[in-house]
């Protein structure tokens, strides 16, 4: 889960990290009680990247333009995501911006930090354009983070005396709060050098790990409210959902076919609409949400079943299937692929429904977007 | 021969008495694949599926100690225990069928596990089958009913299935398959099980099922071009339409820092003189014209 | 170092042990100030085991008989050691004593766990008399402490339900405190049951690695004045003393090449009065201070003086010598076996004193010892 | 051949500014040892008796890649980050003379180390030396001076010295010296080295220098026992006369739970057919008389 950057300001704040002097507010009425020094840049609360370019992010100069920016930004729907907070800051005096951050490295099993003396851009730009400015540093879990890879990282960022110092203070607490929390990411971007000497955390992005979240109680999903709607309902049924442009709804059970279910459809010329995976041993609950989802979508015009069953049994797939079309009804076409566990089962639940039941993912994608296509001419 | 597990294997299952644990310590059975004891803490007497079950790994190893592979079904907040407990006692192969388990947890027990020696497969993993053999898993028995000379490393699960399931139709049987996990830290990558399979002389051509994220699929294209890996490749890599930035499903699935594009892969693969499959049935074709 | 017993206790109950209701004095006056309720154990706080066996800890079962107790404990030389504080407790409603301590497995390169169903006496009675009664869990720092591990433990003990989160609650702490502190041992022995189902410790003895006490300012050694006499000594001077009952003094230089000194002093019927290694590149002022206390130990007849250089340098211990012997003067007859690093500077320093350098340990031993018995007789 | 330290041995020298470091800098080039580079964080660019510092063994590493050997005098508080530095850059043997290194500090690199692949030697400890070829430590050179077929294992410093001088008077010469180091937690324990030169075929008599505390001298005869180390033995015990539950100078020399008497070691050494002397200069006498 991203944490929202107020949420991450707050926890690197209590670690002591300095942070520019702020109100979060959820509503506009809350700006009048602050005492905020003007200008503020007035900073919407969404947990994704590219705010400034999509004009989430805007200078005030006195308590009725924050006002004003506030009210346009609170309860605005961005990519799915409704704005409940925002983030009030006053302007800090910066002498030179900076990139730092934690997270895992897969191939190493290590934890990694990165840091950059370019600071601002996107880091992944950066790794593009000019890597050489980027010092990455292995830290093994086993070891913690040690002064020779301080020194190292204090040395290519050119810190030193008093300044390398407090960036080692400031290193510690990030490598502390990212195991104290889970954490996958926990990014500084821009960290900011003060004209006097300071370092101060202009936006921070945590990642906490989604598995982990029972063992943080002081972060709750819900009320933070920074999950899509998609991904609340994910949640709740335990399906993973991602939206995608197209107008082919896409169920498969497994990451991995579900994935190459969408990629089939692209390779048949259709547009994915959405990958839906109901994962592993999914009952026949979920999988009646799960196309619930889907049938109600008018973007989506028709859609692919595509299991395999291992864990997963084509009995409780095929109640699932039963169910959805008793309540939403049979809208949509709908092309299944059922095989491996319990298939016979399934086709056998199914034959009410009078729904094609296919062989291979081809065949069943193949025949769906020709007759959609057939359909949308 | 085969790799992991073989003959001689004997089978712990941790969790054993889960609705999980239960149902594929009979699958398993059914298998062929000799379970020879499973653990559940304060379950200790009991019978499963004719298994007895005892309080703790070292409890069953006392009674049983010819178990060399452990599999774990345990619900996540417990596995990373389990999975101390099976590499303390001295476990040689350890297969974490859990998902959901936190990956700062993950990160420390597969270094543990490597440090002691135990091979780790997983987390969140389908298992590891030998066809006709031995099965240490929840791939479904129905499909691996051949023994041959293709490998199988797989990061996905169904897609495995999917894919076993047309190589064996058009009669190509598997030496191994293994499905190594989605996740972002796993106990035995994409480049240990390809070292692992360039030792098995029955292994003749390797199927390497890949995703988008992650440089797993580039560090084996490495492996080939250093000619540490010489045995002819065929991949799939899913994910094509996939969008960056976005998870899909397993944690391990997403593009990050511009790493573990599809397009980056494939190039890396072909250029390693790797055949790359556009769809799972083309794996079957490739195959096929490989071993002519 | 090994802390006071109420100093362990204190350190255990905040984090959060059960340890009996008392007070710890440095004066008999404040035993009126408490409201303990009698009768009560006095216990004079002193470094070592055995304290029950020499009478240092008794029971008064008013304030007058504590006054009393305490007042014959304080100021009380025992083994070199003053007694400075008493510790008053009230006595606890015991059903049965257990025995649990953390310590360091050097074979195996890990911690360790003992646990044993008989507790109140010695571990190492118990480790020779039946020792299948201690049930040993490795716990691996890499790994920490593990569910599993507790569990084993539990089932040994015969602890079930409520009582074995009791003791799964009580060895976390302990082994965070074994942690948290750098501890070689954290012991509770006893540990009791209380009829009302809790665990109390009755007894605890904590040992601290010296070589990390700078990292726990909370542990301040001569304020807790828990060192002897000579251990406060050697401390200042940084070499390392043990006394011993004999009348020979021995020092060496390495703890090896020491220990193998003493041992030749008993092959040649001496009597070891003390080990003295005065480390590895000891200083002149290290060598004088040595020297100079066993010149001043009334129960040494004299003394041997074995180098073997290395880092050590042979000028340095003869400088030092020259000054021990200026200072205290030559009291007592001194052999020096004196070889390795600048072995030629250093006889030449040391021949004003007209000391004989012998080429070997057993020359100089022999000689001293046989000077030394003539004398005695 | 030799264990440990050989001709091709490259030193890097950590902590090589400090009084230690730089006095046994000059010692080690005096033997003849490869001191190559040293270390010192803020002091790169400075020479010391002639060997160029770095900032850090990265550094050093990449102008002198063929170090594979690190000594280690840094001060205690900073000792434990250099272990790191060296193990985590591939060092494959890292010597540490430090004393004062935290238990809980040295019980973990110790198992980093192994878990990396690196050969720790000590903490607290003299070093190697294969005399006529290589020293990496602090052992006086005018001892060793001739090669030859013992082999030293020893708890102790100075005393190894003792015994070595008597041995090389003797016409004795060693193939390689190993001060294991007097901590309780050591990188190289006596059984571990004694499986090291069970494998050198210069080897062929073993001198063990022990203490009591522990229980390495038991472990060893039990390896003797088990014929895994086959080589004659001489044994020499310090501690006889020491009194039990007293620390005498080493940390790791302390009797406690009825471990690591003198007795207790001296008849497991002596049941496992290895003779104990019982002065230093009776190991002389013993090593004699094997050798004829």
């Amino acid at each position: 889960m991203r944490l929202l950057e107020y949420k991450g300001k707050e926890i690197l704040a209590k670690y002591g990290v300095s942070v520019p002097k702020g109100i979060v507010i959820s509503s506009v009425s809350e700006i009048d009680k602050s005492s905020l020094k003007y200008p503020v840049f007035v900073k919407s609360q969404v947990p994704f990247a590219g705010r400034a370019k999509m004009g989430l992010v805007k200078r005030a100069n006195n308590s009725n333009e924050a006002k004003q920016i506030a009210s346009e930004y609170l309860g605005k729907v961005i990519q799915d995501f409704e704005v409940k907070k925002v983030l009030l800051e006053e302007g800090v005096d910066v002498v030179k911006e900076y990139y730092v951050s934690i997270t895992i490295d897969r191939s190493s099993r290590t934890f990694i930090i990165l840091a950059s003396p370019e600071g601002g851009v996107d880091i992944e730009e950066i790794a593009r354009t000019s890597p050489e400015k980027i010092y990455r540093a292995r830290v093994h879990p086993f070891e913690g983070l040690r002064d020779y890879t301080v020194n190292a990282i204090n040395k290519f960022m050119g810190f030193t005396g008093e300044l390398a110092s407090k960036f080692a203070s400031l290193l510690r607490i990030m490598y502390n709060v990212f195991e104290a929390y889970d954490a996958e990411l926990v990014e500084i971007n821009p960290l900011a050098l003060t004209r006097d000497g300071n370092f101060v955390a202009l936006d921070v992005k945590i990642m906490i790990d989604d598995n982990a979240l029972y063992r943080h109680s002081d972060i709750s999903v819900e009320e933070e409210g920074d999950l899509t709607r998609e991904e609340l309902e994910a949640r709740k049924y335990g399906f993973h959902y991602v939206e995608l442009p197209g107008y082919v709804g896409v169920v498969g059970n497994g990451a991995g076919l579900t994935m190459a279910t969408m990629d089939l459809v692209k390779e048949f010329k259709g547009e994915p609409a959405d990958f839906l995976d109901v994962g592993g041993g999914a009952s026949r609950d979920t999988v009646k949400a799960a196309l619930s989802l889907l049938l109600k979508d008018e973007r989506i015009k028709g859609i692919v079943l595509n299991i395999f069953g291992g864990i997963t049994r084509g009995d409780e797939v095929a109640y699932g299937v039963v169910e959805a079309f008793k309540e939403i009804g049979a809208s949509k076409p709908l092309a299944i692929r059922l095989k491996g566990t319990n298939e016979e089962e399934g086709r056998r639940i199914l034959a009410p429904l009078g729904v094609k039941i296919y062989e291979t993912a081809e065949e069943a994608i193949g025949e769906l977007i020709s007759k959609l296509q057939g359909g949308l001419r | 021969m085969t790799i992991l597990v073989d003959h001689n294997t004997r089978v712990l299952v941790q969790g054993i008495t889960g609705s999980e644990g239960s149902r594929h310590t009979l699958y398993m059975l059914q298998y062929g694949t000799k379970v020879v004891a499973g653990v559940t803490p304060g379950r200790g007497g009991q019978q499963v599926h004719g298994v007895p079950v005892y309080d703790s790994v070292e409890d069953a190893l006392r009674k049983h100690p010819e178990v060399n592979t452990s599999i774990i079904f345990v619900p996540a907040r417990f596995a990373s225990d389990a999975v101390y407990e099976a590499v303390d006692n001295g476990i040689k192969l350890v297969v974490i069928i859990t998902e959901h388990i936190p990956i700062h947890d993950a990160i420390r027990f597969v270094n543990y596990a490597k440090y002691k020696g135990t091979i780790i497969i997983g987390p969140n993993c389908p298992g590891v089958v030998s066809p006709t053999i031995s099965k240490v898993g929840i791939l479904p028995n129905s499909v691996y009913v051949k023994k041959g000379p293709v490998g199988i490393i797989s990061r996905s699960g169904t897609l495995t299935y999917e894919i076993s399931y047309h190589l064996t139709q058009a009669g190509f049987g598997q030496s191994t398959v293994v499905g190594i996990g989605g996740d972002p830290i796993i106990g035995t990558d994409m480049v240990e099980a390809a070292l692992m399979y360039e030792n098995d002389p029955e292994t003749k051509y390797l199927v390497v099922i890949g995703e988008i994220g992650g440089d797993q699929e580039e560090r084996l294209a490495g492996l080939v071009r250093d000619g540490k890996v010489t045995k002819p490749i065929v991949a799939f890599i899913a994910g094509r339409t996939a969008p960056p930035g976005k998870r899909l499903g397993h944690a391990g699935a997403i593009i990050s820092m511009g790493v573990g594009t599809y397009e980056g892969k494939v190039k890396a693969l072909e250029s390693a003189g790797i055949k790359v499959a556009k769809t799972p049935l083309e794996v079957v074709k490739l195959i096929r014209d490989i071993s002519k």
